[in-house]
């Protein structure tokens, strides 16, 4: 490999800010080791500078490229992808360095270091540049159009018609025996056993009934819901006949209304044990207490809660149930209510508002939370996919996708994560819904390039890596020594980071990349 | 008789026999031992002299023993394992044997993380099993457990401790009967205050047929303060001490007396236990009460048996 | 495996402090598995104490290598120029490998910067536990697979002591008792009889105490007419 | 006083981590320039070596930035990033050097503010304390 750079300033961005002196970053680059070629370009994102970088390129014999724009992020990826094609060049010999935003934005006040700092990173960036490897990615096709679908709730259904609608096979995996009429299978009294494979080509092991059998598919949405059943079970001795506010939301649109006495509770779990009070009910709560205050009037509502989170435009609808007359009960989780069906049902709660003591003679309950999902930590088990310490699965980084869980290709939604409204529930199972037809919409799948790869040489086989990488992409080969897979491999390097006898490198991130950039960097006064 | 001390002959007689602790002093002073033997001199059949207790360097037990029989007290000399390999315990027993120790008192020992040496070697070559069971060999037989026979055989009154209330539970009155397959004349058993557990483990001794095969003296401690309780309760591993014991103690005016009087309680309880056949008084640090404890519980005079 | 654990910084700097030329020699088996002295180890280490030197103002040169086997001459000597080469050398192996160097080049003063703890097993990552003493007569079969003497305090073979409280053992609550872990599983094989028998004295000349143990196996020991030139001398 | 402006490197992530930083310069906020980053994809990659490295290189101080624990895009990442972190802080005190030349913070994408506050924090340190071996024989 040749190891010559060519630098490519584009003034417009670099000189964005008038804090930096472009014109000297030229000549600090033109004098850098390995620089094979410099250039100041007025737009680099333009296809007439990209002509003219490409034909610099190939004059000058370079075979990276080091371009000086404004941040990574506001780089389009066609200019990346146009210039390499041009240049013919790995797309991993192709590096930016923000200048704008790591010296020019932050020390506008300071010219004379912002400038030496930034002639510094520029060489960092360099000595990195110099050091960076032609990478590869693997593209692999996806065998199905198959989105999965675990759960035929709310959200479940959603996200199966959404992703039905957009032209994928969706397959619902139904637990119970409810028949419902969805857009493509569904498959009832059946449930995910294990997961083989990796995002776009995954092969779940379904049991259905008595049978066993494989299913290819493209993405999975976990659709799991919340125990309901559990729900109820707890409040039945108290209350025979409460019910989850889902109910009472239906109930209430299709115009019937209840009579008497109706209490509606944030959790089934009043001492906060196993389900915390919920957040996003509140809407629907307050909807469903003015629907009902206003379309019968002698019906007495209280809401009784540990702490009201209306919030935004719901203030409104707190308004304006109070104003209808809805009587809000807040109490201590410490002190939670004490239900009572001996003579008839009752309810016995400490107003921490009045710090006075209500008891309420009531016809109906309604409680706006669930307990997780018990079959979730299976679910999580056989997708290996990692659950909150609430016993709903986790969501992945928000940076992911609200919907997203820390494995590519696998959705979470609804009352799976934790409690949700049925609103709240519907709306995400479409967001799982699209992103997963998305995802498989794709046809093919990328992996490989900024990957980690093992030195068998090196390698203690210790399973260090093997026990912390969260994707589960190292596992021990034939060879007894650790390996990495590469569709399974994320980029991240903890396994890198971790090893304890440096046995694993991340491409594009090596130890001597890192180290070199950072001495060089450490190397300018200023 | 096997050995024909006071403790073996008031045991053999069917007597209610009484053990009392005597805890060596720190120093090479011999005169706490003095003291103590004239003191509670009468009112036990015979002393235990501990082996460095809970880890702690102290006079020897064999030394303390030997300064005891001065004032003409009946000496159990307790021997444990943590510090001596089989050369060394057989040696000294040996040794205790010729200056007329009768009684022996085998323990694995409390491990030397608890004492004030903590960075010693531990032994352990033998635990309180293998250790009674070369012990009496040697008595019987005179083997010595490297093969060695002897012809002058020591002779021995063997005794074993046993805690009811370490767990497994379900596996105490199996191990009891383990030291007694190995030869242990008596049992002191870890102080009792759960008299409800005692008695599940009695049972069990019992239906084994253990308290026809060997003495069973049951241990109690008289506490100072409530303190002292929860301490045992919380801190001491294998120690079980309820709620209620506690909470009397808590409530008592004068906790001392309390203290006294729950220890004449338990003892008056333990009495009417079958297959109990005696009490070992452990007043850790405060021996002086030990004649009123026993006198108190009605066992004084100690009978004289020929 | 052998577990081992780095001493303190400050021990080692002491231990090298007299010398200039720091060699610092990992090993890939054991002691990487366990974190404490594969090239990781190493490299940290080597970094450190350069930061150390830096900061006291001196100049202490320090190199850092790693070995497949530190307890194997074959491997030592792959870096024997970078041994005679050097003032001091820093072995971060378990105690085998220090002395295998030592024997190796006995001018050559060698300090550990391991402790070598025991025989021991990764219970998850991080946590490592003793389970054998290495007393050359090995009993489990007797115990259902669990070892009384290394993993009861006071090596006892006649059951839990009066100690054993809830399961745990009185030197450590937080570990389990070895005889109720036996006897659990005991319970569980339906072999409790096994509970029942005295075990006499443990034969120990088998361990340590009978001496330093060597072991010989005449078919697999090569012969005077095996060994070439100069390996035949040492 | 130290001759030179204090050098500060910072191992930064490039999820939530550079994007903080991203942010904290877009919207105005200056801080001192003294600070060297450098990405890395998620701060699990860092290794203890790489903190020490830079300390030997001259950086006066050395801190990771990652995401929020309970956000990482990895994750677990930044979970490690932190055990790193303080792995080479005991290593460091043990050498008699400031353990607070070493530091991990964590930030999201949306806290405009995280960053300024981490960089001063950094350079007050750095200040403090000078580079390393500033003060002459050690301790």
């Amino acid at each position: 490999m040749k190891r010559r750079v060519q630098v490519v300033i584009c003034r417009t961005c670099s000189g964005a800010a008038d804090v930096l002196d472009v014109d000297r970053l030229l000549r600090v680059a033109s004098d850098a080791p390995y620089v094979g070629s410099a250039v100041i370009v007025n737009y680099a994102c333009n296809k007439k500078s990209i002509s003219e970088i490409v034909d610099d390129a190939k004059s000058k014999e370079v075979d990276r490229l080091l371009l000086v724009p404004c941040s990574k992020k506001d780089v389009s990826p066609t200019l990346f992808q146009a210039y390499v094609k041009k240049a013919k060049m790995n797309e991993f010999l192709m590096e930016t360095v923000d200048l704008v935003g790591e010296a020019a934005l932050p020390h506008r006040d300071d010219p004379a270091r912002a400038q030496a700092k930034a002639e510094a990173k520029l060489l960092a960036a360099i000595a990195r540049t110099a050091l960076l490897e032609p990478l590869h990615k693997i593209t692999e096709d996806m065998r199905t159009k198959n989105v999965v679908v675990i759960g035929a709730g709310v959200a479940g259904v959603e996200a199966a018609t959404t992703a039905a609608n957009l032209g994928m096979h969706t397959i619902i995996i139904e637990k119970s025996e409810k028949k419902l009429k969805v857009p493509g299978v569904m498959m009832t009294k059946s449930r995910v056993i294990s997961t083989e494979g990796h995002a776009g080509n995954y092969s779940l092991s379904i049991e259905a009934g008595e049978k066993r059998e494989t299913l290819e598919c493209a993405a999975v949405v976990v659709a799991s819901g919340g125990d309901w059943s559990d729900a109820e079970r707890r409040f039945i001795d108290a209350a025979p006949d409460s019910k989850p506010l889902y109910q009472l939301d239906r109930d209430v649109s299709e115009g019937k209304t209840p009579d008497g006495t109706v209490i509606i509770i944030d959790t089934p779990d009043p001492e906060g044990a196993r389900t915390a009070a919920q957040d996003f009910a509140w809407e629907e709560a307050l909807d469903c207490a003015i629907e009902i205050r206003k379309k019968s009037p002698a019906t007495e509502v209280y809401l009784l809660f540990q702490e009201m989170r209306a919030m935004g435009l719901a203030e409104l609808a707190y308004k304006e149930a109070a104003g209808l007359g809805v009587t809000f009960v807040r109490y201590d989780a410490k002190r939670p209510p004490e239900f009572d069906s001996e003579d008839g049902n009752r309810v016995t709660v400490l107003d921490m508002a009045q710090d006075e003591t209500l008891s309420i003679a009531f016809d109906a309950l309604y409680y706006a939370s669930v307990s997780p999902n018990p079959d979730n930590i299976a679910i999580a088990d056989a997708l290996r996919i990692p659950m909150s310490p609430s016993g709903g699965i986790r969501r992945g980084s928000i940076q992911r996708g609200p919907v997203t869980t820390l494995r590519p290709g696998i959705f979470v939604c609804g009352s799976a994560k934790f409690p949700k409204s049925e609103g709240m529930a519907r709306l995400e199972g479409r967001a799982a819904g699209l992103l997963a037809a998305q995802f498989a919409a794709a046809g093919e799948v990328e992996s490989g390039g900024s990957v980690a790869e093992v030195a068998p040489e090196k390698c203690s086989a210790c399973l260090t890596c093997v026990r912390t990488c969260p994707y589960e992409a190292p596992f021990i080969g034939v060879a007894g020594k650790a390996e990495i897979a590469i569709q399974m491999c994320q980029g991240c390097g903890m396994c890198a980071g971790i090893c304890p006898s440096k046995a694993i490198e991340l491409h594009h991130f090596t130890d001597e990349q890192l180290l070199t950039e950072a001495a060089v960097y450490l190397r300018g006064d200023f | 008789m096997k050995a024909g001390s006071n403790l073996e002959k008031v045991l053999e007689a069917g007597k209610f026999a009484v053990t009392a602790e005597i805890g060596p002093p720190q120093s090479s002073n011999p005169e706490p031992l003095t003291h103590h033997a004239r003191m509670m001199k009468g009112s036990a059949d015979a002393f235990n002299l501990t082996d460095n207790q809970t880890a702690v360097v102290r006079l020897s037990s064999i030394a303390s023993a030997a300064i005891i029989m001065r004032e003409d007290i009946e000496p159990v000399i307790q021997m444990t394992c943590r510090d001596r390999n089989r050369i060394a315990l057989q040696s000294d027993l040996l040794g205790a044997s010729a200056i007329g120790v009768k009684n022996v008192l085998c323990l694995t020992g409390d491990h030397q993380t608890f004492g004030n040496e903590r960075a010693a070697k531990s032994v352990f070559d033998f635990d309180s099993v293998s250790e009674l069971y070369t012990f009496d060999k040697l008595r019987t037989e005179g083997l010595q457990s490297g093969g060695t026979v002897i012809d002058d055989k020591p002779e021995l009154y063997l005794g074993c401790a046993e805690n009811p209330f370490a767990t497994p539970y379900e596996f105490r009155a199996t191990r009891l009967a383990k030291k007694v397959d190995s030869g242990a004349d008596f049992v002191q058993t870890q102080a009792i205050f759960d008299m409800d557990m005692f008695e599940k483990w009695m049972d069990e001794v019992r239906s084994r047929g253990l308290d026809k095969k060997t003495h069973i003296l049951a241990g109690v401690i008289p506490m100072k303060t409530a303190g002292a309780a929860r301490y045992m309760k919380n801190k001491v591993p294998g120690m079980i001490v309820p709620d209620y014991i506690i909470e009397r103690m808590r409530n008592a005016s004068d906790a001392k007396e309390e203290g006294i009087r729950l220890c004449v309680e338990q003892i008056e309880t333990l009495k009417t236990i079958k297959g109990v056949h005696g009490v070992h008084v452990m007043a850790v640090m405060w021996e002086e009460m030990v004649p009123r404890i026993v006198e108190m519980a009605g066992l004084l005079p100690r009978p004289t048996v020929k | 495996m052998i577990i081992a654990e780095r001493k303190p910084l400050g021990e080692i700097a002491m231990m090298v402090a007299p010398h200039e030329k720091v060699t610092v020699i990992g090993c890939r088996s054991c002691v990487a598995i366990c974190l404490a002295g594969g090239e990781k180890e190493v490299d940290t280490l080597v970094s450190a104490m350069k930061l150390k030197s830096m900061n006291e103002g001196r100049t202490q040169y320090f190199d850092g290598f790693v070995l497949e086997r530190q307890c194997e001459k074959e491997w030592v000597k792959e870096v024997e120029d970078k041994i005679l080469a050097a003032d001091v050398v820093l072995s971060m192996s378990c105690s085998l490998g220090a002395q295998t160097i030592g024997d190796l080049y006995p001018e050559k003063i060698v300090v550990p910067g391991l402790n070598t703890a025991m025989f021991g097993v990764p219970e998850e990552q991080g946590v490592w536990s003793e389970k054998c003493l290495g007393c050359g007569d090995c009993i489990i079969h007797t115990t259902g697979g669990i070892c009384p003497i290394a993993r009861c305090a006071k090596s006892m073979l006649n059951g839990p002591c009066g100690g054993s409280s809830n399961g745990h053992c009185e030197v450590n609550l937080e570990i389990e008792c070895a005889w109720y872990a036996i006897y659990e599983r005991l319970k569980l094989q339906d072999r409790l009889d096994l509970m029942d028998t005295v075990r006499p004295p443990k034969e120990w000349s088998t361990s340590h105490s009978g001496g330093r143990r060597v072991i010989v196996r005449e078919d697999a020991k090569l012969t005077p007419h095996q060994i070439r030139g100069k390996e035949a001398s040492l | 006083m130290p001759d030179r402006e204090p050098k500060i490197v910072g191992f930064c992530c490039e999820k939530h981590g550079i994007d903080s930083v991203d942010l904290a310069a877009r919207s105005g906020r200056q801080y001192d320039s003294s600070i060297r980053l450098v990405r890395v994809p998620c701060t699990g990659r860092v290794d203890g070596t790489h903190l020490l490295k830079a300390l030997e290189e001259g950086a006066d101080a050395v801190f990771v930035l990652g995401c929020l624990e309970k956000n990482c895009y990895y994750d677990t990442g930044s979970i490690e990033g932190r055990k790193r972190v303080a792995y080479v802080k005991s290593m460091l005190s043990e050498v008699g050097i400031e353990p607070e030349r070493v530091e991990m913070f964590n930030a999201s994408s949306s806290m405009s503010w995280k960053f300024s506050e981490i960089a001063s924090n950094m350079v007050k340190v750095a200040a403090r304390l000078g580079p390393i071996g500033s003060r002459g024989g050690g301790r």
